[in-house]
């Protein structure tokens, strides 16, 4: 069988149940696979895995990939299971936030790491200042959870749909106490959880003809995990190493996941073209300063159709 | 092996034999003895960096992996800005401050406690506890309760430096040989001026031991907290942020900030205690 | 074990027989984890106005502890000593003595003059009168000259007069000296021997003196009070016929000889082999 | 450590109660109490805010028995109480298998074995620093600095930088980890031992050229054992700091497992007595470890002759 | 300065003359921050097989200079010395002495037995020799049964005694001693004195010996030389007439006395104020 590393870009968790179901079902040794999935963690980046020959293939977000490219590390999408974004930003309605016109003065909570650019968009539409001023808004870096919104530490976080989004129930605030703004619907929504590889060994046909099957495999596995949510985040919960998930925030975000999935893998141009424009527009200190050349082939996705 | 590698090793040996023929010279004057206690850290550490960049170039490692010392440099002259208002945020507020409160507060309560041997055998294994508690554990609680801004990295800060001067001063304060606190008992002496006139004086190498340790201690634990929430400014928030964006030459521009930030507390601390405790056998040569 | 029981008994001091330390029966029984140590035990002694005591025995007799209950440095288990007609306690309250400790023990961060200085700080005296009997004391122990040196930059020898000017600064009548020059070379410790002979003469002070020199003992005192160990007795008390006015070679008179001969039995008879 | 210098100690018997305040656990008890007290006032005075709101929010009548007793039962505190942290710590020790991921131990064995693996190389690379040190004059003076400079460097926080280049370079598992362990504890051992090999002196030295002593046998024979007390003070904050880089280890490489990804997990999902008990297990972690060493200190220094 | 002239020369040593040590012009500069310190200058003399030679001399006069020159701890910057016909470091590495230093310095994680053997240890004896020389030197010095003890458990004189083993362990003809009973208390002394010269007289080895006290000089050696220092030259070689059988109580001798006195105006001629 042929060994393929996948390195996540993130803990164990549903986000990225298909893979752990296609291990898990089979259906990378149906493909002659042997497949090893790494978990990620916080402030460690994918990209440096991949370009250091840890892994083959790797989960990352679209931003922080063409940044990345950039900077001198080449790398290359070539499948998209996730179609739409989870992005949101959560407000408590109590601080009068009712549009995103209303962040004005407030103090908004993101996580960085590459994170931050579609809201650094986003407000350079709204045309407010981050310069913490009367008439811009307070920007800070808040950590991977949903803490500075319930201790009232920040006005608005950000949150994915399938897990923080959730955390603030489980906190327990209702609907009625919060506001929440879908970056998708405000058109500064960016690509999530593409896979990625080294442009040069895309030259290489053995190597795309391994992805194929990759790519073929892991679409199976994500429509399999998507008709069974619930075997599904068992299945995720057998991997999680840190044995502290629950069965009943997996199974939740199975679901929110299955919202975000495309038909297949292919990416589709139109939203990477408006990621990349998102990207451009990123005000005084843009991820990426020109229109990138090359970040991704369908070349993959067709073989494994 | 190519020419870069071969030369950051040629580079590498001059340097050595370089070294070593003056770690053997013997100057009489004690200027040139000082020079050289300079000059030959200065050409080992410059060794490391020319062989850190021959690796790099040598083994064509990848610049998202690895930044060699001559783009570090670059990248630190054109970010001075940057790199001035994070360490304003990290070093001049959150590690001055917070290193001032936490040496304060262990040296007073270690003083409030010296009279009282019960409060010691019951603080101290409890405060050695504590201290065992890892900052990544506590930063995040920190900043869940002292808010963002630099006031929880003070306090990270703050728990950091506390216990190293507590037990330190404690250590120092039980330094004094009986035999003088016998001394000051033949005068008559009150508590206040024993311990002002003589357990102070005789305690101070030991509490700037922990002064010294604190220094290198009170900078890791501002920008490790950093990690855990912040505004958008400040040595670690930095760190992690361009990790991200695949800026690693900030990050290493950050680091040797730091490095030399903390070398250069460590060093006026350092002299510090070469002045108030001149006095000590192992200051007093040289 | 005592060839001479006349010379035995107390003797009346030369001057006035007025006492300044009176012990009665004095024990001392330290509680250690192996068992108690009796470090003093019945110790029955009377030093007057103006005498120059020494105390000599082996190692571990109580020679230290004995000087230590009179300072109220430790706490007497049996019997009743009084210092000046107080209690120790009051009396140390009152600084009625001056103790010199065997390793000189200046303060390293002090200089020689601050280090004399530092009972006086503590005693409240004017910083002009600090200064002035600082001045005082330096001179009679020959370091004028040397106020602003650390301790370590002196010798030995010059260390130990330092701190003797410090237990001389304030004005106790009672000066107890526990091997002042136990860690000194024998030119260094005779030189030093002359002059605290010289100043006990001039100033007409008390002294305690612990020694283990047999010589030193015998040319410095008015009389020696020889202990033995386990427990720490008294076990010869020696009135010296010398006179006030002593000669360094006095040390090789046939009186002296004698005294020392018969300091020497007296030790040997209490002491074991080690 | 006399207190007062004013009392001299009485050499009475004492009663029982007095020598149990002369030991250590007593006074331990009491001041534990004491802690355990504010905590509890903290946890309800943090927790409060919270609670209130959600009285509000649902509408219900409370009184302060109420808010005592709810501060203290949160599902995600800001501060949980005491008993919760200890429930959390006995459910995920004795409640689970031994072998579960869900039990703490089994985190703590992870953290324990990296921890120990960097402390090794850690203590070795510093005794072996130290050694050349104190025999090459170069080495001592350019060395040295170079040491305390590195200590300056905020390893942890470019510890998941680091370990994602080490992985990259191929090493993987356990020894990324325990490398940063060995970055931290090196250094408290260089000092130590710099300083116990120079501890012997200088006629113990010329004692041995008087014997016409090899370089050797005059290390083996006296710097050796002239130093190990120096190491064993220098292994007790060794192996503590050898825990703390363990864990920041931990987080990066996809907090799979230990200690490190339990508060890291914790952290993510919210759950405030997931963290605590983490964090109160490597804090006790610690505590055993360096009493570990401390036995070990005591049985060498037993058979070196140490007074006891 | 010196009163007989006849006895100062150069005496034959009482048995055969064949020199260990000859130091001719000797003298030794040490380079300081503050120049140059002129610790020996201009030394002469020679040492005899089986003589006890005795330094004596104020501080910092180069007595300890002086045997570590011999010991090939120190190098000479001026003159030549041969030890045992060689240079001092031909006979180190010969092992040609045993050193006794002022502390007994013995390493505080062996055993008394392991002390003693580590010289032997060190010069690859094997164990079955080691064994019996400990066993035998330990004897000499008395202190069989304490074989197993470690060096805190034993008093100081007995520690003392332990490092001289350790300098006897291996059969080195020459010792070379620096003040070896400095720290031990005068009954102590007294005691381990004796020992020493009729360990001197049993074994024949030559003996190098410095010390502060003139008793303890003119008791124990054939020849006493007398030193000053800045720079540390000979002022005096006195040559004892005492017998070798040397009771105790010789010293209360007048021709000890006499001795005694000649050394004490020596080293009061070389001494100035410290
Ligand atoms: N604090 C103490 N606790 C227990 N025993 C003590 C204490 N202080 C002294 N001793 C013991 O009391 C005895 C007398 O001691 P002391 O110091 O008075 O002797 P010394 O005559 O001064 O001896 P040295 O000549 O060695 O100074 C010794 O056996 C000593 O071990
Ligand atoms: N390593 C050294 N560097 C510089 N000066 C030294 C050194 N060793 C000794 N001296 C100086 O050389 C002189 C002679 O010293 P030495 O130790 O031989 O004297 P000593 O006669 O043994 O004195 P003591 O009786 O105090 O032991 C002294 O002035 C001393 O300060
Ligand atoms: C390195 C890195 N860390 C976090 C995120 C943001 N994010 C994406 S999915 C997810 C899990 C929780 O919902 C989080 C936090 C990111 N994009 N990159
Ligand atoms: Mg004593
Ligand atoms: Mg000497």
């Amino acid at each position: 069988a042929d060994d393929v590393t996948l390195q996540l870009k993130w803990v164990t968790q549903a986000q990225f149940a298909g893979y752990y179901v296609a291990k898990d079902k089979g259906f990378y040794e149906e493909e002659d696979l042997n497949v090893e999935i790494k978990p990620g963690g916080p402030d460690a980046a994918p990209v440096q895995v991949l370009v250091g020959g840890g892994a083959d293939v790797m989960v990352d977000w679209l931003p922080s990939a063409l940044a990345a490219r950039e900077k001198g590390a080449p790398v290359v999408n070539i499948a998209q299971p996730f179609a739409r974004s989870g992005l949101t930003m959560v407000c408590r309605k109590e601080t009068g936030i009712e549009r995103p016109e209303d962040f004005k003065g407030k103090t908004l909570g993101t996580w960085f790491f590459g994170n931050e650019y579609p809201l650094y968009n986003w407000l350079s539409k709204l045309g407010l200042p981050r310069d913490g001023s009367e008439d811009g808004v307070t920007i800070q870096k808040i950590g991977f959870n949903v803490d500075p919104l319930l201790q009232k530490q920040a006005d608005c976080i950000t949150a994915m749909t399938y897990n923080e989004y959730w955390q603030v129930f489980d906190a327990g605030l209702t609907e009625d106490d919060i506001v929440v703004f879908n970056y998708t619907d405000e058109g500064v929504a960016t690509l999530e959880d593409g896979l990625y590889v080294l442009e040069d060994n895309l030259k290489d046909p053995e190597f795309v003809e391994r992805m194929a099957r990759f790519v073929k495999a892991s679409m199976k596995g994500w429509m399999w995990a998507k008709d069974n949510p619930e075997e599904a985040a068992m299945i995720v919960l057998d991997n999680d190493a840190t044995g502290a998930q629950t069965e009943k925030h997996q199974t939740r975000m199975m679901g929110e996941i299955a919202k975000l999935l495309g038909e297949d893998a292919t990416l589709d141009e139109g939203a990477y073209q408006q990621t990349v424009e998102t990207l451009l527009q990123g005000g005084d200190d843009p991820v990426i300063t020109k229109q990138p050349e090359g970040a991704f082939t369908h070349e993959v996705t067709k073989k494994a159709m | 092996m190519n020419w870069a590698l071969t030369g950051a090793l040629l580079f590498w040996a001059a340097a050595w034999a370089l070294n070593e023929w003056l770690a053997g010279l013997n100057p009489r004057s004690v200027q040139t003895r000082r020079a050289l206690g300079l000059l030959i850290p200065a050409i080992f550490g410059i060794t490391l960096l020319v062989v850190w960049e021959g690796l790099v170039h040598g083994f064509n490692i990848s610049p998202v992996l690895l930044t060699p010392p001559s783009a570090i440099w670059a990248r630190i002259t054109s970010s001075l800005p940057t790199l001035w208002a994070d360490f304003q945020q990290t070093f001049l507020k959150a590690v001055l401050i917070g290193y001032a409160i936490g040496c304060g507060a262990g040296f007073l309560t270690a003083i409030a406690i010296d009279r009282s041997p019960f409060l010691q055998r019951g603080l101290m294994p409890l405060g050695n506890f504590v201290s065992a508690l890892p900052i990544i554990g506590v930063a995040p609680i920190l900043v869940m309760w002292f808010g963002f801004d630099w006031p929880s990295k003070a306090a990270v800060v703050v728990i950091m430096t506390f216990f190293p001067m507590l037990v330190n001063t404690v250590e120092g304060l039980a330094a004094s040989s009986n035999i003088d606190r016998d001394l000051m008992r033949t005068y008559a002496s009150s508590y206040w001026q024993t311990l002002f006139k003589l357990r102070l004086p005789a305690a101070a190498p030991f509490i700037f031991n922990a002064l010294k340790i604190n220094s290198t201690l009170a900078l890791i634990g501002a920008i490790v907290a950093e990690f855990f929430g912040t505004p958008i400014v400040g040595m670690g928030f930095r760190i992690s942020t361009e990790v991200g964006r695949m800026n690693i030459d900030m990050v290493w521009a950050e680091i040797a900030m730091a490095a030399l930030a903390g070398s250069l507390f460590y060093g006026a601390v350092a002299l510090l205690e070469r002045a108030v405790t001149f006095w000590h056998p192992s200051m007093r040569s040289g | 074990m005592n060839a001479n029981p006349a010379i035995r008994q107390e003797a009346p001091s030369p001057q006035t027989s007025q006492p300044v330390v009176e012990a009665k029966g004095l024990g001392l029984t330290f509680e250690t984890n192996d068992g108690p140590v009796h470090a003093l035990a019945d110790v029955d002694l009377t030093i007057n106005k103006g005498e120059f005591v020494s105390f000599i025995g082996p190692s571990g007799c109580g020679k230290t502890t004995f000087l230590r209950v009179i300072a109220d440095l430790e706490q007497p288990t049996a019997g009743e000593i009084l210092v000046n007609g107080m209690t120790p306690e009051e009396a140390r309250r009152k600084r009625a003595y001056g103790y010199v400790f065997q390793a000189a023990g200046l303060f390293p961060w002090r200089t020689i003059e601050q280090n004399v200085a530092l009972p006086l700080e503590i005693m409240g005296y004017s910083k002009a009168e600090r200064k002035e009997r600082v001045h005082r004391t330096l001179d009679l122990v020959n370091l004028a000259g040397f106020e602003k040196k650390f301790p370590w930059q002196l010798s030995g020898g010059m260390q130990q007069r330092a701190s003797i000017a410090r237990a001389l600064a304030f004005d106790a009548d009672l000066l107890l000296m526990d091997e002042p020059f136990g860690a000194l070379d024998e030119i260094v410790r005779d030189h030093l021997n002359e002059q605290l002979l010289d100043l006990w003469a001039r100033t007409g002070k008390t002294i305690g003196f612990v020694t283990h020199s047999i010589p030193e003992a015998v040319y410095l005192s008015t009389r020696i009070v020889v202990m033995s160990p386990r427990p720490g007795r008294v076990t010869d008390v020696i009135v010296s016929p010398l006179p006030k006015e002593r000669p360094l070679d006095i040390r090789e008179s046939p009186e002296f000889l004698e005294i020392a001969h018969r300091v020497r039995e007296g030790l040997r008879a209490g002491h074991g082999d080690d | 450590m006399t207190a007062t210098t004013d009392t001299a100690p009485t050499r009475t018997t004492m009663p029982i109660f007095r020598r149990a305040m002369e030991g250590k656990t007593l006074p331990i008890l009491i001041v534990l109490g004491v802690i355990l007290l504010i905590w509890y006032a903290f946890t309800v005075y943090l927790n409060a805010p919270w609670q209130i709101d959600a009285y509000e929010r649902a509408g219900t009548e409370w009184t302060v028995a109420d808010l005592v007793r709810d501060t203290m039962a949160q599902e995600r505190p800001v501060l949980p109480s005491p008993h919760q942290v200890v429930a959390e710590i006995w459910k995920t020790t004795a409640g689970t298998r031994l072998t579960s991921k869900r039990n703490l131990f089994y985190h703590a064995w992870i953290t324990l074995s990296s921890t120990l693996l960097g402390f090794v190389i850690g203590t070795a690379l510093g005794v072996l620093l130290a050694i050349g040190i104190v025999h090459n004059r170069a080495m001592d003076k350019s060395v040295m600095p170079w040491v305390i400079a590195s200590q300056t460097i905020p390893i942890l926080a470019v510890a998941p930088m680091i370990i994602v280049v080490l992985n990259a370079i191929g090493l993987s598992g356990l020894l990324p980890k325990a490398l940063i362990s060995t970055y931290l504890s090196f250094f408290p051992v260089v000092v130590g031992m710099v300083k116990g090999f120079r501890s012997p002196e200088a006629f113990q030295l010329d004692l041995m050229r008087t014997y016409n002593a090899s370089g050797a046998q005059t290390f083996w024979k006296l710097r050796w054992p002239a130093a190990l007390p120096y190491l064993f003070t220098s292994m007790k904050v060794a192996v503590a700091i050898s825990l703390v880089g363990a864990i920041v280890g931990e987080l990066p490489t996809g907090a799979v497992s230990g200690l490190g990804a339990r508060l890291l997990a914790g952290s993510y999902y919210g759950q405030t007595v997931q963290i605590w008990s983490a964090l109160f297990m490597a804090a006790a972690l610690a505590a055993v470890l360096v009493g570990v060493v401390g036995i070990g200190q005591r049985m060498v220094m037993a058979r070196m002759g140490e007074k006891p």
